[in-house]
């Protein structure tokens, strides 16, 4: 019998699959094609104190076996998920984990604070690397100063367990994952999208009415491996892998990498069914390799010479 | 209401006009069928470029035999590529999707007018308004008369009346240069079109006192409510065109967005 | 009639088309394919004062749209460069610009020194982004401190163009952009490749003996247009865009984010004869909308609201 | 010698075995042929999954028609697409590619061996050498009858000798089982199959006065020696497999290089 649970630090997860923020709404969307209970965990979107537009349309351009986005966290805000949202997704036999942000030190600690009275959710992740907004998202993540304090600060203020979310867009992701490590983070998840532009050359304009975007989907897989593969290395916690998974063979090598858990992000838009099939993919291969439980390859790449 | 991902088999495919394509599809196993504006979410295997899925309208559904037609125009790779593949392969689609017109009441007078690349949902709403016991009017436009589609279809339906640019077929000049638009009395108009039209559309006189819905073609990544892509700038905020849409109240809309449809 | 010239800081162009360091040779193996005279100029392959033989066998992966490489700057050094090399390629009608690498700055002014004497070299691509190496390479690139240095000391020993290459894996890339300004460099080139892995997960090892390799590409594009958009603005010294060109939209879209030249790297394993390709249809566009030099839309695209 | 990018038609295409396509392309205009050992480079469109081309040697070619035979074996992605493609479609290829066997002399003894994946250039190479006037011996091991392609080709060339893991046809066991390799005496030696297989061969007691020269078959970027992804190791350094190979003196090679070749 494979057993697919894993441990992430405390937090129990029935697989390692989880749907990334942003992709999944708050999971209920993903009900017209399968039982959300039957993934790790649900992430839902980015969440901020205030209902927000985001940005304006267009806000999505497509790329090489990638996509930019620009959504800026439209949301209704934490409010509206307290009253109309968490009632609803209370009902999941699954974790479900919130994806905080803010413009300053005290949107997250207003956000945090309503979150604790929150019972079934026993974790958040807290996102400073949204790529997508003037205020801070990417500034707290590729500012070392400004990350230290925001975690620390959240840390205090959140008794459960703790996911941060890195920026892929620094110099050394690991000095960003040690801080995080240090200031209590429970785990990290890794990465949120790369920053870039798309340029329309007949038009000469930017396809993105923002002109930045991030850049999600296979295209950054190998980024995003390598930077996994040098966290799981660096930090003790442990690492949720993110990063152009469309397929369990994708998960599976986050896994090798050094990733825990993994979640899909642009995958559930070329298949709405793409977490379920993960799952069943990942079971499959424990099997045929005779793995009873992922941890056993969990890191392995490095035991075998290329 | 569910949703469906199914590989669809392509029954037929045949060239309907200078870059326009009509596919019919197999539906296969039974599902609650469409509302008229509803699209799918086609993938396109085979690209790098065709990275998402594409939107296409129900051009019309035969609940009985489950056959589908949507009609394509050719304008990148994923719909050249869709467009070149032949009978016997199939496509994978998310479907339903979307909301749907408001049906209009039994004894309205209604206008559907359809330009150029928006004419591909106009058919399937024509032929539900028909079962509806109204008797449409078609007003369609296009550049000239090698870019249009077989029109009968449509004259089966209802009043067909036909306008283009070049005067090559019905009369020259823009949709909304129709007399119709300046003149007519309806209680209805639908609309599906560049966006320069549909603006020009719904603020024409006989749009006055009309209820007008139109359908948004926005750029969208899922086509299912996910990912917050393909959001109409509307009078309530920023709503979804893959789920609060595609088609939208006229008087909602903000039209201030750049690029609001597939002109 | 078109003017396809380009002037880059005094260095004059036949046209914005150049081969990237690394994937052309010499730009000899190209003339089975087409006469590299035809180029704005040929960047010749990474090379070091001593002959290298790179890493070890397998050094390349393919990715979504992309590929990762692990070659590691074999190359036969500058002394055979001087000897064999030099004199053959000194007949083509276009700059020859030789991309120079060191694991120190003692390494990058020994070759400095020994081009000074090539008249026909008018500038050199000085590398401090190769992912690669072990020693040198990147981290000159990535530490402002030592991009700074062996900038200001190959300025000093070299008195004709000086193109620096500039790495996309860090935070600031206008930090360096600014940096190699301040230190006299005449352009920049970027970007170099993105560093990743990739994992066969059957056999549960990376797929390069190196482990890590550059990811390079029409994956990267969108964060090569990023990054070239964001120094163009921030620099007054031209900039030269790399990443993912395989079209002449793609030259052009690095064109209308503010580079005045490009260069093609892995479009010409897809295509060797990509880059005459390319100034065609360069030309072709300046045609069509009416532009007598790509000048004219450089940087343009800001100008129209999207 | 020059090098030309040209669209190849695909005249024929034919399974072989199982996962195995013999396809035949027609070279279209003059150029100055093949030698043996010698590969393509062949873009497969169609996939992110298979951005760069992929290499395939010259199976056959025959200068007075152009057609030119393929021989491949399905193993991923690109291999499976460019075996589906119907007759009459194109493909774009790069060729002609990479050094070639050294030809025997006149009334030397030469084998070829071969194994499962690579057996494709044997064929040319042996109809070269038939050419030359020697006629050739052949040893092809394959895991068992079912994977192997029509053997009349190498039989009218010269002696076919077949091994398979399974015993299915010919001999059971592996090639290097064979007795012709242990007793035999050759003046040259041609290999090409799985990394494993060329070691033990060009070990064997009948190759330790022989002449061997062994086919890799190397990951590749490029393919015409620009990208330095391809190296061999050699007593010389580091050569690439697609401009000093494929073809090497299996007396130059290192042997240490992990996943030298097709295997
Ligand atoms: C709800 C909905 C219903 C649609 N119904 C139909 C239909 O029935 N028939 C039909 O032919 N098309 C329809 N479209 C538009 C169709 O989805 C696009 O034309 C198609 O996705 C283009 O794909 P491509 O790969 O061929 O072109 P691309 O290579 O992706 O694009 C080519 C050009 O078209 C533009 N473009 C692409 N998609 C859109 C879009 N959605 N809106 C505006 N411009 C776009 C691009 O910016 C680019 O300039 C619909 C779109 C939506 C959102
Ligand atoms: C000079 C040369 C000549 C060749 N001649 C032939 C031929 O005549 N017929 C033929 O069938 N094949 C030949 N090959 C091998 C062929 O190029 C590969 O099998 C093909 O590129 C695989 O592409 P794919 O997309 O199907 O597989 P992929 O999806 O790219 O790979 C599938 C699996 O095969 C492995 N693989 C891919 N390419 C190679 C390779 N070159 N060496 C070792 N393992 C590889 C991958 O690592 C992976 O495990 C030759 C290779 C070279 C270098
Ligand atoms: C449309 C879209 C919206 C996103 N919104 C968020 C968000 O609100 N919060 C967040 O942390 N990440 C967000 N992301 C990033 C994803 O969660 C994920 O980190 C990234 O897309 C890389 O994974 P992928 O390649 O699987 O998509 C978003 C991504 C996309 C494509
Ligand atoms: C096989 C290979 C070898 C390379 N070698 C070098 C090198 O020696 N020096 C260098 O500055 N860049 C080198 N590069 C980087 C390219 O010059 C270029 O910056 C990068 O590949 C991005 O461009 P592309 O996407 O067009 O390939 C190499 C790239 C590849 C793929
Ligand atoms: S396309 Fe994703 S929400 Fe509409
Ligand atoms: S494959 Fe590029 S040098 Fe051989």
């Amino acid at each position: 019998m494979i057993d697919m649970t894993v441990d992430l630090n405390g937090l129990k997860l029935k697989n390692p699959v989880m749907t990334a923020s942003g992709t999944s709404g708050y999971g209920t969307e993903l009900e017209d094609f399968f039982d959300p209970s039957l993934l790790g965990a649900l992430i839902v979107k980015g969440t901020t104190p205030e209902p927000r537009e985001g940005n304006r349309y267009p806000r999505m351009a497509e790329t090489a076996s990638g996509m930019l986005n620009s959504v800026g966290l439209q949301n209704k805000g934490i409010g509206h998920f307290k009253e109309v949202i968490y009632p609803d997704i209370s009902r999941y036999d699954t974790e479900v984990i919130v994806n905080i942000n803010g413009n300053t030190i005290d949107d997250y600690l207003n956000i945090t604070g309503q979150l604790v009275s929150m019972d079934k959710i026993r974790a958040i992740e807290l996102n400073i690397s949204c790529p997508n907004v003037k205020m801070g998202g990417m500034a707290f993540g590729t500012h070392s100063a400004s990350a230290r304090e925001v975690i620390r600060e959240v840390r205090k203020a959140w008794p459960r367990h703790l996911m941060v979310k890195l920026s892929p867009n620094v110099t050394s992701v690991t000095e960003f994952a040690s801080i995080a490590e240090e200031e209590g983070a429970d785990s990290l998840s890794l990465i949120n999208t790369l920053l870039g532009i798309a340029i329309d050359a007949e038009k000469r304009r930017p396809k993105l009415a923002n002109i930045t975007g991030g850049l999600s989907g296979p295209a950054i897989k190998p980024v995003a491996l390598r930077m996994v593969w040098q966290v799981s290395k660096a930090v003790e916690i442990p690492v949720v892998g993110i990063g152009g998974i469309v397929s369990s063979d994708d998960a599976l090598e986050f896994i090798i990498a050094g990733a825990s858990a993994i979640q899909v992000g642009t995958g559930i838009f070329l298949d709405p069914e793409a977490p379920v099939k993960i799952v069943k993919g990942i079971e499959d291969y424990c099997k045929r390799h005779g793995f009873s439980n992922t941890e056993e390859f969990r890191g392995s790449f490095e035991d075998v010479a290329p | 209401m569910g949703k469906y991902v199914r590989d669809l088999t392509i029954k037929e495919s045949r060239k309907a006009g200078s870059d326009l394509q009509l596919i019919t599809l197999f539906t296969g196993q039974p599902f609650p069928g469409f509302l008229p504006g509803q699209f799918l979410q086609i993938r396109v295997d085979g690209s790098s470029d065709t990275f998402l899925r594409r939107p296409f309208s129900v051009h019309d559904y035969d609940s009985s035999s489950g056959e589908l037609k949507i009609l394509v125009h050719i304008v990148g790779n994923g719909s050249r590529t869709l467009a070149a593949m032949p009978p016997g392969e199939s496509v994978n689609a998310i479907f339903p999707l979307g909301n749907s017109f408001t049906m209009p009441e039994k004894g309205q007078k209604v206008l559907l007018v359809g330009g150029g690349c928006g004419i591909a949902p106009l058919l399937y709403l024509g032929r539900k308004i028909v079962e509806n016991g109204i008797k449409p009017q078609f007003l369609l436009g296009f550049r000239n008369s090698s870019v249009m589609p077989e029109t009968r279809p449509y004259s089966e339906l209802g009043e067909l009346l036909i306008v283009t640019e070049d005067g090559s077929e019905g009369e020259a000049g823009f949709v909304t240069d129709h007399h119709v638009l300046k003149e007519g009395e309806y209680d209805r108009i639908y609309c599906c079109g560049p966006d320069e039209m549909m603006k020009a559309v719904v603020n024409a006189p006989a749009a006055l006192n009309a209820g007008c819905e139109v359908s948004l073609e926005n750029l969208m990544a899922c086509g299912f409510g996910v990912c917050l892509c393909c959001i109409a700038e509307t009078v309530r905020g920023n709503l979804c065109t893959c789920t609060d849409g595609p088609v939208f109240n006229s008087a909602d809309l903000k039209w201030g967005q750049p690029g609001i449809s597939c002109g």
